[in-house]
């Protein structure tokens, strides 16, 4: 990826980022998420992995997203906007997230690691859903069936948690 | 001898079949759901004698190089199907009040998902404890977790359970983005996921203490929290309280137990890096004390006996810490720092049950969860009362109760890790403790009951009871069957003990 | 025969009180019975050792810890031994045949008889010890059978009181008593006395650690003996029954310090300090008490204080070197001084139970067999020439005389003033004409009483001459009596003592009684002589009163509160109540609001990044 | 300009967490705060990724283990959201309300 | 047999509170457990010294030589007796409850389990274990049943005796950790082996001296962690007070008896403070139980804190037998322990007799009591006699063998000035005692007490039990010595 685009998207990412905590309308909230997801995954392609960036905005964009903004809509959120900010409270987010901001890059400055550039891949062309399927349903086959478990609970709750009467 | 595995399958497939069974059925009576899960899982407990103890494989691309079967899983699988089976009970007891909470139908609609939902925790928990992959581990978590939200949730017409729904749900996706952070840093430090690689990694990197602290200290942050570490506690007492009683009893056994291995695997490698060691071991014994402090003292003025319950699980949790972060030392007098937290949490487990399932009763039939409620106690049910005196004597740590083991282990650990400090507070906590566990006993003794009417006990809650009473003394005098299953296959936990 | 006679002598008195304590008390007749018996046998027992005059060893181990420590009881049957045996079963005898007419109405009978039991054993037992640790345990027990005599009537106010004095007042001696035996124990490695006298060596090597110990020691004979300032309980000890009084508190039990201080004599010979510390504390005790005497009131009283008196001088005689003079005076003192007492009951009995000599008067017709063997045990007691005491108070004068010059003007002084105060009770008690109803319905009492008395009178008697004591000491021990050479202006002084304090007295209280105004009113009528310092007692038992209110019990309050208000109150609960309110502070930071938790949290993660990455 | 390094990626990561953690600290809407979870939890994705691409194993591929690992993340948080969901429409039936400050029932 | 012994309360217990049985369970159980512990103490060898009548099981942990394991030696019959007499006499002052009787009774045979337990057990873990175990009982009885601040009283009891227990837990293990690993064993016996083997380096000592010090401290109420020490025996029902004054506050001192002087003999003379020794310091601890709680006893006004803090006091002496590290001393301490075991039970048992007339225990509200209960008047004489350490019963032979021991050669300076002062609290004692007794049952009697009724029938058998003991103590203590010096010597060696 060119350094470019790479700023570009970070850029973008982080002031939708942004934008999501700054927003007091949940509903520009929710579509910053979405903004800033597109750009994530434009990062992802830019590391090589297209599988996982096509995911992404599938499963944000198309369904997380909705998801959000459909409650947001159900449960008609526009009355609370007006409420005040505590500033205490504010100054202590602010300072304990700022706080934790600057150790990460204290953390980040020391790694070693970090300061090197990306290997270059050993192969011209890659069938990056053919390997992602592989390792997922070959090797990681146990976690992958304990996922769908949890996926499984997570609808019975759903259904169990927002049915308006029970039998 | 069956794998080990079997026995989340069988779980699991139990889950299912009941699952289907609740939706295809007409029945509206769902009590016999959950006896078929209880006579089930105890058959799957038996089984669980029969299985051979499989440690994972590091061969490439095998199916278990996630999964371990050691003998420590084993142990934590039993606890996880002990407690599936008692919060099972528990929520037959529970019923009556469970189902004035739901929006239901007609009467008793709407919780067989209650009785169904622990089972697919309960296959989580048991994966928990046989995880041995950073992946594997946080599939399984997330299961638990998932499963919890839901069941914490779940008399939704309380706005205590849907408050602490919230809380939990927040406050742990905010655990889970830290471990999934932590989980990320490991990998970037290493290129692995397998403990085991992961500590051969680690234990050869060169330079960049401050990442390997990062990322210990992300997944200290993410499992502190499902452990109730001071300051991850803060969720604790509020979804303690507003959970339905049985699911409290769950949170508090169940999920911490497995969370307490998983932390034990995660911890082993960064056990290993000579150079952070120091560091590591300080925050932990920082932890570990504040958690000991806040737990035991917090609980001090409480009048709920539910909330008493969450500070001392918070307690508890800082004991178990405090054994972890003595980890250090050379030589261990009696046994490693893992067959110390895997006795003191069967012990826990036991004494902590028992507890739930007494106020569980008491709180069907007085309508409240207060420490008052329990007045006079023993003269409503006699059977109560002194049952709640031994799980109380055993949260203590009274001597011959299983709860005493645990802390002398934990006492012993700290003497010989010569944490002075960490045992002076041992010595004021336990102090305290005396204090707010016994306030139940004066309460069920001295006082006079609020009502007399006299507490009926079904005869499955009496046989529970009665066994967890059993198993308390049992346990109290002959630890051995506990501490020799911890110990007979060693696992990487053990090793971390030295 | 011989070694089993000491137990008998020992262990009949303790058979007659176990056995009344556990099954005879009920029966009044059967404890009299077992009472008496014991007595007598324990007489006879020792009048064979007397006549069998050979040492006698025995003794059995008490706790033994090997080398550790080795404590026995042992009976050691020397001189001195016999001529206390004597005494106090003589005594013993007379007053046990006494009492069972003085106590015959009385509802604990049983209780006073096994009580008088218990005393003998104890008495016994200090007599025939062999070692101090043996001596201390029956010097302990014979303190408490004290206490349950002096408190026998027990529902009286003053009674209850007297005896805790005089238990407590012991005790004090004993403390000393007890540092002394330890520190004697810690040099020599033995409590026997035949076993610190072999290595006396170890004791003398160090002179100040000597005296230490003989003081310590002396202090048990301070406290039992009632020295000087440890005085006090005897005079409230006579709320005790008459024949208690005669018994315990004028023959025996006073005495066994001065006996004490003759048997551990070896112990105290090297230290001249330890002996000048005894004898000023004997003068001192002799003179101060006789003072007091001279303006009691009370027929028990005076004789209290006359024995106090008496007993001053026998530890004054031990002071100046003299024990065997001591030993001598004890011995004729016990029989004196019994006498006198159990006269003074014999008054009391026929009078019920009244004690002020002022409402008395005229007894000498009305009880004439009294009033003779009272006259003969006060003319022994003041000294007149021939009489027991006179030979017994001479040779301590004599001691003294060649000792130091202080401690025989004291005792002259005490001489003439016990004659004074002894004239003075006989002259008003038992001269002129009845003052009350009662005195003049006086009338001697049942041969029960009155045999004793005669017994009494004659042993008071002969009990000074030479061949009489010399066959009870035997001649090895009357040699100490007179050790000191003979000086004739010592019994010519002593003679004229006597002369001029009964003369004295004669002269000032014989007229006054013969005022009409007694008659009608015994207060009336004024002591001749007025001085309310004596009278008072020098007002040592208010000091002491105000001292043990003012140290004791006030320390012993302000420990209590500060126990219960600083200790328990501040800090125990303090620190309780710190870590309760550290835990409602703690539970605070549980309020609710989830955000906070978050900021907890997070604030839990940047200090603790903070500690691991720094 | 400089060739892009690992550690972009994970500054580039680390501020989208820091960003979605002051949210959660921050928002009182706790649906606003649920999605800045999910800027957390996908902040750690980016991260995933980037060492995924960075640990080129001996076959000259990503580290796929990583990317599968992103998957589950991204299944696990999408469940997460709906159960979420369920319970914050749970709540908003009984109390009205979505904010936390609203929530404080259960203390001390 | 041991294990029965221990059965015998604990079943009968069971029993109770299951609804079984009546008060004569508990006295058959009392009278059974006298009967067991007589003919253990008439067929145990004294010839033999060590553990006899061992039984044991297979180790508890996997790897570590910690089992259940019973035996008793001389050290251990004698206290076993004292349980069993206080047992008996406790039985027969259990007071007559409408309700829940057989809670009250079950609970007080627990508590003698936890005792006898606790001096059967030749492991070190159990030892400790049933000594926590009758806390539990002790806490429900005190709060229950007890009289005047009755909760304040047991909340107090159980939170100091539950800190000084894990005080004490954690002396143990460290003092277990002291030895080298291979060496590491729970066995009673083994552990004085090791003892006398003087595995632990001098300097290494005080550290786990100074825990165990003040664990048992705690539990014994040596000063100045006394203060829960009267109020709780003030305030528990007879029986309770009784049995815990009586017997299983003695648990602490045997404990040092059993560990603490054979294993940390040398810590004794470590410097801790300047010059002065682990010892001194010791010393003035102890002299603070002796002279400091000596005149607070002086300054109460009602029987039962009287009682209660001259039971503190004494353990003063035993501790001064014990520190005094000699034979004499040390025999002193353990027959002390007996003596003041019974003697203190005996008052206890007088004074709750007369709480149960009166209803009050305030000296100016009593009086002459001898003549309406002469018989709990001689009793109460006898066992307050005994407890100033009176000639003739087992206080004084102890006693005196204390103060011996403290002025043995050998002995300290210092330790012989403590002693001089100690011996003065024998006058202090008087003084207390002398008073209450007064106060009590002597002088004119009031209104009430003249109405009181004495004691009758068995319960007079089982009172006069404990002063009987103690004469045969006082006269004939090289019996009881015969059982304790083999055990004490090992001890000391």
């Amino acid at each position: 990826m060119s350094p470019i685009l790479f700023w570009l998207f970070t850029a973008l990412m982080l002031a939708f980022g942004t934008s999501v905590v700054l927003n007091r309308d949940p509903v520009a909230s929710a579509l910053s998420l979405v903004a800033s997801f597109l750009c994530l995954s434009a990062l992802f392609v830019g590391l090589d992995a297209f599988f996982i960036g096509v995911i992404q905005i599938l499963v944000y964009a198309g369904a997380v997203m909705v998801l959000f903004l459909f409650i947001i809509m159900l449960l008609d959120l526009k009355a609370e906007q007006r409420r005040q900010f505590n500033r205490l409270s504010l100054a202590g987010g602010g300072a304990v997230a700022v706080g934790f901001m600057f150790e990460l890059l204290h953390v980040l400055n020391s790694f070693s690691i970090g300061k090197n550039p990306f290997p270059p891949l050993g192969v011209a062309r890659l069938d990056d859903v053919r390997q992602v399927g592989i390792t997922l349903f070959t090797q990681f086959n146990l976690p992958f069936q304990t996922v769908g478990v949890l996926v499984l609970v997570a609808s019975v709750g759903v259904i169990v948690l927002s049915r308006r009467e029970l039998k | 001898m069956f794998p080990p595995i079997s026995l989340e399958i069988l779980v699991l497939a139990l889950g299912f079949i009941l699952l289907l069974a609740e939706s295809f059925s007409n029945s509206t009576n769902k009590r016999g759901l959950a006896h078929i899960a209880i006579f089930c899982l105890g058959w799957i407990f038996a089984i669980s004698f029969f299985t051979a103890s499989a440690p994972a494989t590091l061969a490439p691309g095998s199916y278990w190089n996630f999964y371990s079967g050691d003998g420590v899983s084993l142990v934590f699988k039993r606890i996880a199907l002990l407690t599936t089976i008692a919060v099972l009970v528990l929520a037959l007891d529970y019923e009556s009040t469970l189902a004035k909470l739901l929006p239901s139908a007609h009467k008793g609609a709407g919780t067989g998902e209650f009785y169904i939902l622990p089972l697919f925790t309960c296959t989580g928990l048991m994966l928990m404890a046989s995880a041995v992959d950073l992946v594997m581990a946080f599939a399984a978590l997330e299961l638990v977790t998932i499963s919890f939200y839901v069941l914490v949730a779940y008399a939704r017409r309380s706005h205590a359970s849907l408050e602490a729904g919230v809380k939990y749900l927040i406050l742990g996706a905010l655990s889970t983005g830290f471990i999934v952070y932590g989980i990320t840093w490991i990998f970037g430090l290493t290129g692995e996921t397998h403990f085991t690689k992961v500590a051969e990694k680690l234990a050869h990197l060169r330079g960049d203490d401050t990442a390997i602290l990062f990322a210990f200290l992300l997944v200290l942050v993410g499992l502190g929290f499902k452990v109730a570490a001071v300051p991850f506690q803060s969720w604790v007492p509020d979804v303690y309280e507003g959970a339905p009683t049985p699911v409290t009893a769950f949170l508090s056994v169940g999920s911490k137990a497995a969370s307490f291995l998983l932390f034990l695997r995660v911890l082993e490698p960064f056990l290993g890096v000579e150079s952070i060691l120091p560091k590591v071991l300080q925050v932990l014994a920082i932890v570990a004390g504040a958690t000991l402090i806040f737990g035991n003292l917090a609980a001090l003025p409480q009048n709920s006996l539910k909330r008493l319950l969450a500070y001392s699980s918070i307690g508890h949790a800082g004991y178990l810490l405090t054994a972890i972060a003595c980890i250090g030392a050379g030589g261990s007098l009696l046994l490693g720092v893992g067959t110390t937290v895997g006795y003191y949490l069967f012990a826990y487990m036991l004494m902590t049950l028992l507890a739930f399932a007494v106020l569980t009763l008491v709180s069907v039939n007085s309508k409240g969860e207060e420490i008052q409620h329990f007045n006079g106690l023993s003269k409503r049910s006699p059977f109560l009362a002194f049952a709640m005196v031994v799980a109380m004597s055993s949260l203590a740590g009274v001597p011959l109760t299983a709860g005493f083991y645990g802390k002398f282990l934990v006492f012993a650990q700290i003497i010989q890790a010569h944490q002075w400090g960490l045992l002076a507070l041992g010595v004021i906590t336990v102090g305290a403790g005396f204090y707010y566990y016994f306030r139940v006993v004066a309460a069920m003794y001295w006082h006079d009951p609020l009502e007399t009417t006299p507490i009926t006990v079904a005869p499955l809650s009496k046989i529970t009871i009665s066994l967890l009473i059993a198993s308390i003394f049992y346990f109290g005098i002959n630890p051995n069957p506990v501490l020799s299953a911890l110990r007979t296959s060693a696992p990487s936990v053990a090793a971390a003990a030295h | 025969m011989e070694s089993t006679l000491p137990w008998l002598i020992l262990l009949s008195p303790l058979a007659s009180a176990s056995l009344i304590l556990l099954f005879a008390h009920r029966s009044k007749a059967l404890s009299v019975l077992l009472s008496l018996s014991a007595v007598f046998v324990a007489l006879g027992a020792s009048l064979l050792l007397v006549k069998n005059a050979t040492d006698v060893l025995t003794a059995i181990p008490w706790i033994d810890l090997g080398p550790a420590l080795k404590l026995g009881i042992g009976l050691k049957v020397d001189a001195l031994t016999r001529v206390m045996l004597l005494v106090v079963t003589g005594v013993g005898t007379l007053v046990h045949v006494y009492s069972t007419v003085y106590m015959a109405e009385d509802e604990g009978k049983s209780r006073f008889f096994g009580a008088l039991s218990l005393f003998m054993f104890s008495m016994l037992g200090i007599v025939l010890a062999d070692n101090l640790a043996m001596m201390f345990i029956f010097w302990e027990l014979v303190g408490v059978s004290s206490f349950l005599l002096i408190g026998h009537w027990f529902t009286k106010e003053s009674a209850a009181k007297a005896a805790n004095k005089a238990f407590l007042t012991n005790r004090i001696g004993d403390f000393g008593f007890m540092s002394g035996i330890l520190l004697v124990w810690s040099t020599v490695g033995t409590v026997e006395f035949a076993g610190i006298q072999e290595n006396l060596a170890k004791l003398t090597a160090n002179p100040t650690f000597l005296t230490l110990a003989g003081l310590c020691l002396f202090c048990g004979a301070v406290g039992k003996s009632a020295q000087m300032p440890l005085h006090v309980w005897l005079p409230d000890a006579m709320e005790g029954p008459t024949p208690v009084s005669a018994l315990i508190h004028a023959a025996t039990m006073v005495a066994a310090g001065v006996y004490m201080l003759a048997r551990i004599f070896f112990i105290l010979e090297p230290s001249a300090t330890a002996l000048g510390v005894i004898a000023t504390v004997g003068a001192i005790t002799a003179l101060m008490a006789a003072l007091m005497a001279t303006q009691q009131n009370d027929i028990k009283r005076i004789l209290a204080y006359s024995t106090l008196s008496q007993l001053g001088l026998m530890v004054a005689g031990i002071g100046v070197g003299a024990w065997g003079a001591s030993m001598f005076h004890l011995f004729t003192h016990a029989f004196f001084k019994a006498l006198l007492f159990l006269g003074s009951g014999a008054v009391i009995h026929a009078l019920h139970h009244e004690q002020d000599i002022w409402k008395m008067g005229g007894l000498r017709k009305t009880m004439p067999k009294t009033f003779l063997t009272f006259a003969i045990g006060t003319l022994a007691l003041t000294g007149m020439p021939f009489l027991a005491g006179f030979f017994s108070k001479e040779a301590i004068l004599l001691a003294a005389w060649h000792k130091s010059m202080p401690v025989f003007a004291a005792g002259l002084l005490t001489s003439l003033l016990t004659a004074f105060y002894m004239t003075r009770l006989v002259v008003v008690a038992f001269f002129g004409h009845p003052r009350t109803d009662a005195a003049s319905h006086g009338h001697d009492c049942p041969a029960g009483m009155t045999v004793p008395l005669l017994i009494l009178a004659v042993l008071s008697a002969i009990a000074g001459y030479a061949g009489f004591a010399e066959a009870i000491f035997g001649k090895e021990l009357f040699h100490h009596v007179h050790a000191a050479a003979a000086v004739t202006l010592v019994p010519a002084l002593a003679v004229g003592a006597f002369v001029l304090g009964t003369v004295g007295a004669w002269m000032l209280y014989h007229p006054a009684i013969k005022d009409p105004a007694i008659f009608k009113d015994a207060y009336r009528i004024k002591d001749p002589v007025r001085i309310p310092l004596f009278a008072n007692k020098f007002y040592i038992d208010e000091i002491y009163s105000a001292l043990v209110a003012g140290t004791q019990d006030m320390l012993a309050g302000f420990l209590g509160w500060f126990d219960h208000f600083i200790l328990d109150g501040v800090i125990v609960r303090g620190i309780c109540a710190i870590t309760w309110g550290a835990g409602y502070t703690l539970r605070l930071l549980q309020f609710g609001n989830l955000q906070g938790y978050a900021f907890f949290f997070g604030a839990g993660v940047v200090v603790l990044l903070y500690i691991l990455t720094k | 300009m400089n060739p892009l390094t690992l550690n972009h990626y994970l500054l580039a990561s680390g501020l989208l967490f820091s960003i979605g953690f002051a949210g959660v600290l921050l928002r009182r809407n706790i649906i606003t705060i649920f999605m800045c979870l999910e800027l957390m939890l996908n902040a750690a994705n980016l991260s995933l990724v980037a060492f995924s691409r960075y640990h080129v194993g001996a076959d000259g591929l990503p580290n796929y283990n990583a990317q599968v690992l992103v998957f589950f993340i991204i299944a696990v948080a999408a469940a997460e959201v709906a159960v979420g969901l369920a319970i914050i429409v749970a709540l908003y039936r009984a109390r009205q309300t979505t904010h936390v400050e609203d929530l404080v029932s259960l203390k001390f | 047999m041991l294990t029965t012994l221990l059965l015998i309360p604990i079943v009968t217990a069971a029993a109770l509170f299951l609804g079984f049985g009546n008060r004569t369970w508990a006295k058959g159980s009392a009278l059974l457990q006298l009967a067991l512990t007589l003919a253990l103490w008439f067929r145990y060898n004294q010839a033999k010294a060590g553990y006899q009548f061992v039984f044991e099981t297979n180790p508890l942990f996997p790897g570590v030589d910690l089992r259940y394991s019973v035996g008793v030696d001389g050290l251990s019959l004698v206290m076993l007796l004292l349980t069993a007499l206080v047992t008996v006499t406790a039985v027969w002052f259990l007071p007559n409850l409408e309700k829940r009787a057989n809670l009250f009774d079950g609970s007080v045979l627990l508590i003698s389990a936890g005792a006898t337990g606790a001096f059967l057990a030749k492991d070190l873990f159990f030892f400790y274990a049933f000594h926590e175990l009758a806390l539990v009982p002790t806490f429900l009885l005190i709060g229950l049943w007890g009289t005047g601040e009755r909760q304040a009283a047991a909340w107090k009891i159980t939170i100091y005796l539950g800190v000084g227990s894990i005080v004490l837990l954690a002396g143990l293990v460290d003092l277990l950790m002291a030895l080298p690993v291979s060496s590491r064993t729970f066995d009673l016996q083994a552990l004085q082996q090791l003892g006398a083997a003087h595995m632990i380096p001098a300097a290494a000592q005080i550290r786990p001296w100074f825990l165990l010090t003040i664990g048992f401290g705690i539990l014994i109420s040596l000063f100045p962690f006394h203060s829960w020490a009267a109020p709780a025996y003030a305030s528990a029902p007879t029986p309770v007070a009784m049995l815990h004054s009586g017997v299983l506050k003695k648990f602490g001192l045997y404990g040092m008896v059993r560990l603490v002087l054979p294993f940390l003999p040398d810590a004794f003379h470590q410097p801790v403070w300047g010059s002065y020794t682990a010892q001194d310091l010791l010393l003035v601890a102890l002299l603070g139980n002796i002279l400091y709680v000596g005149l607070v006893t002086i300054s109460q006004r009602k029987l039962d804190f009287m009682i209660g803090y001259s039971s503190v006091m004494h353990m003063g002496y035993i501790f001064l037998g014990l520190a005094s590290l000699n034979l004499a001393g040390l025999s002193g301490a353990c027959l002390l322990m007996f003596a003041h075991g019974l003697s203190v039970a005996a008052l206890f048992a007088v004074s709750g007799t007369i709480r149960d007339h009166e209803g009050s225990l305030r000296f100016d509200r009593l009086g002459g009591a001898s003549k309406s209960v002469p018989f709990l008047g001689i009793c109460f004489a006898m066992a307050a006699f005994a407890s100033i350490g009176l000639p003739g019963f087992a206080n004084f032979a102890s006693e005196t063998m204390v103060f011996f021991g403290g002025f043995s050669p050998g002995a300290t300076s210092f330790q012989k000035t403590a002693t001089i002062l100690a011996l003065w609290g024998v006058v202090i004692s008087a003084v207390y005692m002398l008073r209450a007794y007064k106060a009590v049952f002597l002088g004119q009697p009031t209104a009430t007490s003249a109405k009181w009724t004495d004691l009758a029938g068995s319960a007079r058998f089982a009172l006069a039990l404990l002063p009987l003991t103690l004469l045969l103590g006082g006269v004939f203590p090289r019996y009881f010595l015969g059982y304790l010096k083999p055990t004490l010597e090992a001890a000391l060696r």
